[in-house]
């Protein structure tokens, strides 16, 4: 985001923009990845519930990836997971 | 001169409140500050925060008590309160510390204060006299204002609509050691529990009804009939929690229905059947939940 | 006056290190100044703190943006940062003298294959494997800054490893004789 | 013997506290404060104090618990910051006015909203007119020495003092410290013991109603008490720099003697400014500087005094009274009001909500002012 | 039961992109609440780590209305916002229903912020108050708050050689709330979002004041992997430290995983065993803290006695 | 409608003429009567008003803040210690640019307790970003609080104001005045537009949010900006509301100043005993003159100056005092705005905790003034007018 | 015209209504005005002043009264009191709530211009049947001054007291009024 | 009340600090005041235990403080036996 001048700014510094922290990307805080196994995973969304930062994309009730873009790596999803689907791997391995 | 016989004293006979304090005539809450001084001795010192008693005890230079006194800011007893014990403590020195506040100071603007030191478990007294809104002001609706009654600020189109604040409860979910009601109505039972408290460390709490008849528009003279008909009906009923264990003082031997205690004060005369008939059931339930505890046993 | 930058993540111990470097440089007898970027950012996210050494008494109180060396606790800001920023030019309080400007970056990778240019020199550690080796924080976050610190008295030369060791002894608040070890480790391992 | 510590702004706030011997702390966290009570809170721990340290629930009791022990007759101290000190408000009052010399650390930080928590000077100097005093520390050295010269000063003048340090530039940055011996200290600060205070043998009531008949009275004394504060803090930063050799003064003084212009500042970038000052110097300019270190009482004469020794005058304000200018450009240009001979003097409004505070903004400000024809306020830094 | 997969396909109405510590309990309390609430909402969040690393200027996580307008006075803010959509609903200038919500943390709940909520309570206004309490003031960086548990240390409770940490236990706020007799508050727990959610939609539909304490685990400040903070959270609850409860009307009732221990049908475990997990009772765990690691298991165990007796166990 | 009413009559009576959205007080002395009016027009329907009485003062101005975060038009009454307790929030309705109306019947600070009159409790707020309006007598507070709903709630200014009167002298005092009619009123006022309110929960706003150096500045210079605004709409505001009653509103109120060659500076009840005085000293031949400070903030210091410019002496009276400070807080100010020019300026500390000022003690003020304007001496700067 | 008045009662007597009841039939009478407590926190049965101030044109001092023109006492036990007299000077008036003669107020009070009196207490008693002197020295008052018309304090006792009170009261406190009118001694 | 012994502010604490316990004479707060009727007393001390003010002194039969007493009946009202009777003071002048 441009940084603006004072007479550019909101009063008070008001946010009209709802919802704008999706530009401020905080993957790459994370050092430990989540990766998800699709043969084991069985949607029962219980990763997405338990999400700090709803990085796991659901659609239509079924898991659809999970957005690195916000994932801050904090393992919730893996400690979660009834059925072993998520894995922790370290940032940069493969 | 052979001895007379005295009149009897059924409460402590030192005085330690001289008279000319500036209170309205009939005040319960000068009378109050004259039985709890009685009740906990000389090594007494004293935190009142705005309210009547800052004006009751003497503009400057006067002072009307014979221990020292701090007036403070009105949401601040229970923290200046701390402070004080903090510093004689840290210098090894005695004495007992009351905070002494009105309902307004306590149920409102000083419940935060309250509730920290409690938290705490701070060495004090803390007495909440209660005259049921803020009549250092000229009587406005407070939280510890009754459902239905008059106030300045609730006017008789418009009474009070929501119930008193349960203050008692609130702070024995607190968990302090000692919580007790009692009113001037009952001056023997007010001087025991202080002197029950007064051996006990930790934050201990008083409520005490007293009355106000400027604000409750009740004749001057019926300082204490108008309470003894509070705790009659049940509308204030006298008990103690004693380290989580309830136990009611007083228990009338017939409830007297609450219009008794009503119809003796102007602010409620607004009333409908209806209203009162809303009082009553309120005031029973309450009664019969309190009696509930009572046998339950250690709650906390 | 030399003037140190620190770049770290949230829970890497990038503000602990400046803190001890400049601990450090105090036992040395010089004029010390410690502090960090303060924001309010979280684990994880990135942070910079700021090390002055002086051999008079340090006045100015500003952030730090001509360092003298910049130290990288974690390789993976080099991207998402500008680490480089303004290291090895001159300021209004302080000429520059050529060829003493450093970059060290923990990393496995050789100095020349970080890609950073400028008007500095880089040195590179593995702070990360030694930290491990040491048990330092946990295996998800490392605590990488002794070692580091160890890299930096070896590769910039402004400060005794004897030193460095007695303000880790002091600096740190557990496992001191581990972090000692990594310190002394990253000493012989640095990579100019 | 002394000892030499690298600490921060807030650490050396509370060791000061420790020396000085506080015997109850009533305090409240709030960033950046924070390091002050918990440093505080661990020597209360393992017995390195001997106090009693009242974990309150807000500023506000902070302050009240202060006043109570303060009223007990014993050594009251406490740390707040912004938020925290504008929640005392009314406490603050409370304690001037009830003359408890309380020793308050405030950490200098932006008032919200918006919410910041880096430095500026409104949050202390809108409680200019409160009766505090108000100390203007530059460096961690200045916050240790002041805490003990506050406590000094204030107990003889029966006021409370605020000491003031610069949020994160101070308050977290790390530098050397030194602290000399206890022995010196306490002999330097004996134990407080108020002329009045609760005590069952002397039963006073404090602060009771006080009608029209005598208000004013007491407020006039407050007043004299200030007067007399300022000859008493000079005579305590002596009687300090005597013994532990480090001097201050009300109103530092740097490269002023032959000085044909001054900048006025306070707090740390008063640091940062004696560098520009030396560059400048360098430069040919013949520029001194000077500190405002303390702000209640304020110092008139000494800026009656330098003035008159000067053709110009910028002063820096790392804050701003809206619908009027810099603070202390205010009280500066008032109390030069009567000065004969004095400067044109500038205003600037700069690093509000923490925006650094560089040598090329304070070289940049005296070259602007130079450009200056009205003794108006300026802002510097702000983004257009 | 909400399902899930029905919640899924509610909007998120806390964005990513918030700065709050990886594995922090407030998001996920806030994505949960955010999920149950049926109605539009708007909140006033009390200064916390939840208000500060959600809305750094020009960020702001929240897609509905929010304020913040200090740290003692959600309650007090929410309730003038309340009541000026009650005026606006009585003049019918709004006819839709809009539900208010405040978050504050334990700090500015229990502590700085009481009296606030008191009052609002008193008042009777249409709020559901949510404390996300994670023990300790954790954005000014874990100092002592009256929610904190005994025994736990923290920078102004630090535990040394003579003091176990914090010596009280803490303030018992859902018991307090209670006392002020409104019509509905209880106490949750995010790992079982099942009762959270239902005690959510519970209170949003009751009319007048509402409450719920929420346990809200800290990796930072209690001291566990940022992966165990449901299990923390889960565990608060098997080992009866956090009782899943709620009064309604003044009736107190266990729920959920609670429920069951009352009956008989799930183990209760040890609190020193859940304890042992966080750094922040790491020193109470030598031979001369034994007993007062004890002390802690008897206070838990008798609380919850008294709590299975007001629920008619 | 000509009335008899007293200062607390006139603040409810006002305010019922407004019909606010949201009005939250916290009982206090004075100010009590003024809410217990009021609260019998919301008992008896006149009013549309929905009434808060809040467990605080600082949950009062809470509760303030957020009825007008989510848009409505919101007032409250407060007094000393209670403006002193909602000082932290005053700061925040300001910078979230609330149009709040704030009526403050000026009582002195504890300790000790005084319930009389100073101005030491509005001067404390003189940094909070409030526009800061006062009144002489019942009348103009009256009239104030009708102008400033306009003033707040102007597109540029959007801040909240304080409108102050003397607690007792003019709260409790009944006076002649006059009110406009119901409709009047409100035609004046128009509709209260609420600009980003929390209630329009389509489009969300976030109201507070952190703001890290790279903001701050901006927003405060944006914030001063609004204050400067706020001037040239108080004026015009004042004008449209004189020119609707026949009386005059402006920043500053010279009276006798055409050919003074002293003056006295004063705000609030005593500008009107100052007239008499200055009245009475002129038929002694003292060529004197007298400037009302109407608004404080903004402080109109550019008129100020040329006013008050080529005066041989002028006496500041200040009832409130900044300890330590040279004076108290509008001598300082006027000696900052006045600096270059060549005016003795004196300080006149008067009335603090409700100490009654009389006009003898005026002249007296007059008569030093006159001797300062003859022999350029001046024998001391700050004066505490009748202290013992 | 500019009058002054100072009014000398006690807390609960009725002083400010007295004050007020003045000044409301002053304006009604197109008149300009001020009326005012002293203020302070004396609770009931303590002793209290109130002011008065009557002009044609508008009142701009906000001051007390120092220099009374006439001095009302609403109690009987004060007129002891020297405090009553102060800044009243002998072309000013004195007018008491007193059941004895003028010439017995002069021994008392020492004062040497027109004293007035009248048996408020009594006439209370008798019409209102409480011991409330306060209409009744309003009555004494208009009839010694002709500050205002009798028929327009009338006018107000009716507008403030009904609601307050009920019809049957303010009708007792007028016809306390008309006695008063009628029974003032000088 | 005790201000004749303050000339001025030098003469005053360095804040309101009471020096004294001289009080407000209320007694000319009274309207009514309390008879006694001795024959009917049994020294049961109620009188004197209820005064809110105390202004009964505790002896062989009570005795009131009539500088102080305000009058506000509740002796009267509270005594068993009816000794005590309330007089109207103000009708008496």
């Amino acid at each position: 985001m441009k940084e603006k001048g004072w007479k550019e700014c909101l009063w008070g510094g008001l946010i009209v923009d709802a919802g704008n922290s999706v530009l401020y990307k905080t993957g790459d805080w994370r050092s430990q990845r989540p990766i998800r196994d699709e043969q084991k995973c069985t949607d029962c969304l219980q990763c997405w519930i338990m999400c700090p930062d709803a990085a796991i994309k659901v659609k239509d009730g079924k898991i659809v990836g999970i957005d690195y873009d916000y994932c801050k790596g904090c393992g919730i999803c893996c400690k979660v997971c009834p059925f072993d689907a998520i894995e922790m791997k370290e940032e940069g391995e493969k | 001169m052979s001895e007379k016989k005295k009149m009897r004293a059924t409460i402590p006979e030192e005085e330690y409140m001289f008279p000319g304090t500036v209170d309205c005539q009939g005040c319960g809450a000068a009378y109050a500050m004259r039985l709890a001084l009685k009740a906990l001795g000389p090594k007494t010192m004293v935190v009142i925060p705005a309210c009547c008693w800052s004006i009751i005890a003497g503009p400057f230079p006067t002072s009307a008590l014979k221990m020292p006194i701090y007036h403070t800011a009105f949401e601040t007893a229970a923290a200046v309160a701390s402070g004080v014990k903090a510093g004689l403590s840290i210098r090894e020195k005695e004495a007992t510390v009351l905070a002494w506040a009105g309902d307004g100071g306590t149920f409102d603007i000083g419940v935060q204060s309250l509730s920290a030191a409690a938290e705490r478990n701070e060495d004090f007294i803390y007495v909440c006299y209660d005259n049921e809104a803020y009549m250092n002001t000229g009587i406005q609706r407070s939280s510890a204002t009754p459902w239905g009654a008059w106030t300045t600020t609730t006017p008789r189109k418009h009474p009070k609509d929501r119930p008193k604040k349960n203050m008692m409860e609130i702070m024995a979910a607190h968990r302090i050691p000692y919580a007790a009601s009692a009113t001037v109505g009952h001056p023997e039972d007010f001087v025991r529990k202080l002197k029950k408290a007064r051996e006990i460390r930790g934050t201990r709490f008083f409520h005490v009804l007293a009355t106000c008849p400027t604000g409750w528009r009740s004749p001057p003279e019926l300082m204490l009939e108008v309470p003894r008909l509070a705790v009659e009906t049940c509308v204030f009923p006298l008990y103690e929690i004693d380290n989580g264990v309830y136990s009611i003082s007083k228990k009338p031997k017939e409830k007297l229905p609450v219009t008794e205690y009503l119809k003796v004060q102007g602010r409620f005369r607004h009333l409908t059947d209806q209203q009162i008939q809303y009082i009553q059931e309120h005031v029973d339930e309450t009664w019969e939940l309190l009696l509930k505890k009572e046998k339950l046993g250690r709650l906390f | 006056m030399i003037e140190i930058r620190f770049h770290g993540r949230g829970g890497q111990g990038a503000v602990i290190a400046s803190e001890i470097l400049a601990d450090a440089a105090f036992r040395d007898g010089k004029y010390v100044q410690a502090f960090p970027m303060f924001g309010v950012e979280r684990r994880g996210a990135p942070v910079t703190a700021f090390t002055r050494i002086d051999n008079k008494p340090i006045r100015i109180k500003f952030f730090i943006y001509n360092p003298d060396y910049v130290v990288v606790l974690d390789p993976t800001l080099v991207g998402q940062v500008d680490v480089a920023a303004g290291c090895g030019m001159s300021s209004s309080y302080k000429e520059q003298e050529e060829g003493k400007a450093m970059i060290l970056i923990n990393t496995s990778m050789d100095p020349k294959d970080v890609g950073l240019k400028g008007m500095f020199s880089v040195a590179t550690v593995d702070a990360t494997s030694i930290a491990v080796k040491y048990k330092l924080g946990s295996r998800q976050a490392p605590i990488v800054n002794t070692a580091i610190l160890g890299a930096f008295a070896k590769a910039t030369g402004e400060i005794s490893l004897d030193l460095l060791l007695k303000a880790i002894g002091e600096g740190v608040p557990a496992k001191q004789e581990e972090n000692a070890q990594a310190a002394k480790e990253a000493y012989e391992m640095v990579v100019l | 013997m002394s000892t030499v510590k690298v600490i921060t702004g807030n650490h050396a706030a509370s060791f000061g506290a420790r020396d000085s011997r506080a015997e109850v702390i009533a305090a409240y966290p709030i960033t950046p404060q924070t390091q002050i009570v918990e440093l505080l809170s661990e020597f209360c721990a393992d017995g390195t104090l001997k106090a009693k340290f009242i974990k309150v629930e807000s500023e506000h009791s902070a302050m009240a618990a202060c006043i109570g022990a303060s009223a007990a007759g014993v050594r009251a101290y406490t740390a707040t910051s912004a938020h925290g000190l504008a929640l005392m408000h009314e406490m603050l009052h409370w304690a001037a006015n009830g003359r408890h010399p309380v020793v308050m650390a405030n950490v200098n930080r932006a008032m919200g909203p918006p919410w910041s928590i880096w430095t500026d000077q409104n949050d202390s100097l809108a409680q200019r007119d409160t009766g505090w005093l108000q100390f203007y520390c530059e460096s961690n050295q200045e916050v240790y020495d002041t805490t003990m010269i506050a406590f000094k000063a204030c107990e003889q003048v029966l006021l409370p003092g605020m000491l003031v340090l610069d949020a994160f530039i101070l308050s977290h940055t790390y530098e050397p410290v030194e602290m000399p011996d206890q022995e010196l200290i306490d002999e330097f600060l004996p134990p407080f013991d108020p002329p009045y205070k609760m005590d069952l043998d002397d039963a006073r009531a404090f602060g009771a109603l006080t009608t029209p008949e005598w208000y004013m009275e007491l407020r006039y004394l407050i007043q004299e008490a200030h007067e007399k504060a300022l000859v008493t803090v000079r005579e305590v930063e002596k009687e300090f720099g005597e013994t532990f050799g480090r001097y201050y003064g009300t109103l530092e003084l740097y490269r002023c003697d032959d000085a044909e212009e001054v900048i006025l500042i306070a707090g740390s970038t008063a640091s940062t400014a004696k560098d520009a000052v030396d560059i400048m110097r360098k430069g040919g300019r013949k520029i001194g500087l000077a500190r405002i270190k303390l702000f209640r009482p304020f110092p008139n004469e000494e800026i009656r005094d330098i003035a008159s020794r000067v053709n110009k005058m910028i002063v820096i304000d790392r804050n701003v009274s809206f619908g009027n200018q810099g603070i202390f450009f205010n009280e500066i240009k008032a109390s030069l009001y009567s000065a004969k001979n004095r400067p044109p003097v500038y205003g600037f409004v700069a690093g509000l909500g923490g925006r650094d505070m560089k040598i090329d903004d304070i070289t940049g400000i005296v070259e602007q002012a130079d450009t200056c024809d009205i003794e108006e306020i300026l802002w510097w830094g702000v983004k257009l | 039961m909400v399902s899930l997969k029905k919640l899924s396909e509610k909007e998120e109405l806390l964005a990513p992109g918030h700065r709050l510590c990886a594995g922090c309990g407030a998001s996920i309390i806030v994505r949960q609440v955010l999920l149950a609430a049926e109605t539009p909402v708007v909140i006033a969040n009390a200064t916390g780590c939840l208000e500060v690393a959600t809305t750094i200027y020009p960020y702001t996580a929240w897609r509905v209305p929010w304020v913040h307008s200090a740290f003692e006075n959600a309650a007090a803010t929410i309730a003038g916002v309340e009541t000026m959509y009650q005026l606006k609903k009585r003049k019918g200038e709004i006819t839709r229903d809009i539900k208010f919500l405040a978050f504050g943390g334990d700090g500015g709940t229990y502590d700085i912020g009481i009296q606030a909520l008191s009052g609002a309570l008193e008042r009777g206004h249409d709020i559901l108050y949510i404390c996300y309490n994670n023990g300790a003031y954790m954005n000014t960086g874990i100092q002592r708050s009256s929610a904190t548990p005994k025994g736990a240390s923290t920078t102004t409770s630090p535990a040394g050689r003579v003091i176990p940490g914090k010596k009280r236990f803490p303030k018992d706020l859902t018991a307090i709330v209670a006392a002020h007799n409104i019509p509905y508050c209880g106490q949750t727990s995010p790992s079982f979002y099942n009762d959270l959610t239902g005690k959510v939609q519970k209170a949003l539909s009751t009319e007048g004041p509402t409450f719920l304490n929420i346990i809200s685990p800290c990796p930072r400040g209690w001291r566990h992997e940022t992966d165990e903070s449901i299990a923390m959270a889960e565990e608060a609850v098997t080992s009866c430290f956090w009782p899943l409860y709620e009064v309604e009307n003044g009736a107190w009732r266990l729920t959920g995983y609670s429920k069951q221990i009352a009956e008989g049908k799930k183990e209760k475990t040890s609190v020193i065993d859940w304890m042992k997990k966080q750094g922040r009772f790491r020193h109470l765990f030598t031979e001369t803290r034994k007993s007062f690691l004890e002390s802690i298991q008897e206070e838990v165990d008798r609380e919850w006695e008294n709590l299975k007796k007001r629920c008619g166990y | 409608m000509i009335h008899a009413f007293s200062g607390n009559a006139a603040v409810a009576y006002a305010m019922k003429q407004i019909n606010p959205d949201v009005v939250a007080v916290y009982p206090i002395t004075p100010q009590t009567v003024a809410m217990e009016r009021f609260a019998d027009f919301v008992a008896d329907g006149d009013v549309d008003t929905e009434l808060i009485m809040a467990d605080s003062e600082h949950s009062a101005m809470s509760c303030c803040i957020g009825a007008s975060l989510a848009g409505g038009r919101v007032m409250t009454s407060t007094a000393s210690a209670g403006l002193a307790l909602m000082w932290e929030v005053l700061f925040v309705a300001a910078s979230n640019r609330c149009p709040i109306i704030m009526n403050v019947m000026n009582r002195a600070l504890s300790a000790p307790i005084n319930i009389h009159c100073d101005h030491s409790d509005a001067m404390g707020a003189r940094d909070s970003s409030w526009i800061q309006i006062h009144a002489e007598n019942v009348q103009e507070a009256y009239d104030n609080i009708i102008q400033a709903v306009r003033i707040a709630e102007h597109e540029n200014v959007r801040l909240p104001v304080m409108t102050n009167m003397d607690g007792f002298t003019l709260s409790h005092a009944t006076e002649r005045m006059e009110t406009l009619e119901d409709q009047q009123v409100q035609k004046f006022i128009s509709e209260f537009k609420a600009i980003y309110p929390l209630l329009d929960v389509d489009n969300p706003v976030t109201y507070g949010p952190l703001d890290l150096y790279d903001y701050y500045f901006e927003h405060k210079r944006q914030q001063v900006e609004a204050m400067e605004l706020a001037y040239d709409v108080i004026k015009k505001v004042g004008q449209e509301y004189g020119k609707m009653t026949g009386r005059s509103f402006d920043m500053l109120h010279p009276f006798e100043m055409e050919d003074a060659e002293v003056a006295v500076v004063v705000l609030g009840s005593t500008s009107g005993t100052a007239r008499v005085a200055v009245r009475a000293m002129r038929q002694k031949g003292i060529k004197v003159g007298l400037v009302k400070l109407r608004v404080f903030r903004p402080f109109p210091k550019d008129e100020l100056r040329e006013m008050l410019k080529g005066m041989k002496a002028v006496a500041v009276m200040d009832r409130s005092d900044s300890f330590g400070a040279f004076g108290g807080p509008v001598f300082s100010e006027v000696r900052s705005a006045l600096l270059g020019e060549d005016v003795e300026v004196v300080n006149y500390i008067y009335g603090l905790g409700g100490r009654d000022i009389r006009q003898d003690q005026i002249e007296q003020v007059i008569t030093d003034m006159s001797t300062v304007a003859k022999t350029g001496k001046v024998k001391s700067f700050v004066t505490y007018l009748g202290v013992r | 015209m500019f009058v002054e008045v100072r009014w000398h009662g006690r807390g609960g007597q009725g002083v400010v209504t007295a004050s007020e009841l003045l000044a409301g039939a002053a304006l009604a009478e197109g008149k300009y005005l001020q009326a005012f407590p002293e203020f302070g926190p004396e609770r009931m049965g303590a002793p209290i002043r109130a002011f008065t101030r009557i002009s044609d044109g508008p009142i701009e001092i906000h001051s007390h009264v120092y220099t009374p023109d006439i001095v009302v006492v609403l109690d009987p036990t004060l007129l002891e009191n020297p405090a009553i007299t102060e800044g009243l000077s002998d072309e000013g008036k004195l007018i008491a709530n007193f059941s004895g003669t003028p010439d017995e107020v002069r021994k008392i009070t020492k004062f040497m211009g027109r004293i007035y009196t009248v048996d408020a207490t009594r006439i209370a008693m008798e019409t209102i049947g409480r011991p409330i002197a306060n209409t009744c020295c309003v009555g004494a008052l208009v009839k010694v001054t002709s500050l205002v018309g009798l028929e327009q304090v009338e006018n107000q006792i009716r507008q403030m007291l009904e609601f307050k009170i009920g019809k049957k009261g303010a009708d007792a406190n007028v016809e306390a009024l008309r006695r008063a009118y009628d029974e003032v001694r000088s | 009340m005790s201000e004749a012994k303050f000339r001025g502010a030098h003469d005053l604490p360095p804040c309101s600090i009471s020096v004294t316990h001289e009080l407000t004479k209320t007694g000319n707060w009274r309207n009514s005041k309390p008879v006694f009727h001795k024959e009917k007393c049994i020294q049961c001390g109620i009188c004197w235990k209820v005064c809110p003010n105390a202004c009964i002194k505790l002896g062989e039969y009570p005795e009131w403080d009539m500088d102080y007493c305000k009058g506000c009946a509740v002796c009267a009202e509270e005594c068993p036996k009816d000794a005590i009777e309330m007089e109207d003071e103000r009708v008496m002048v």
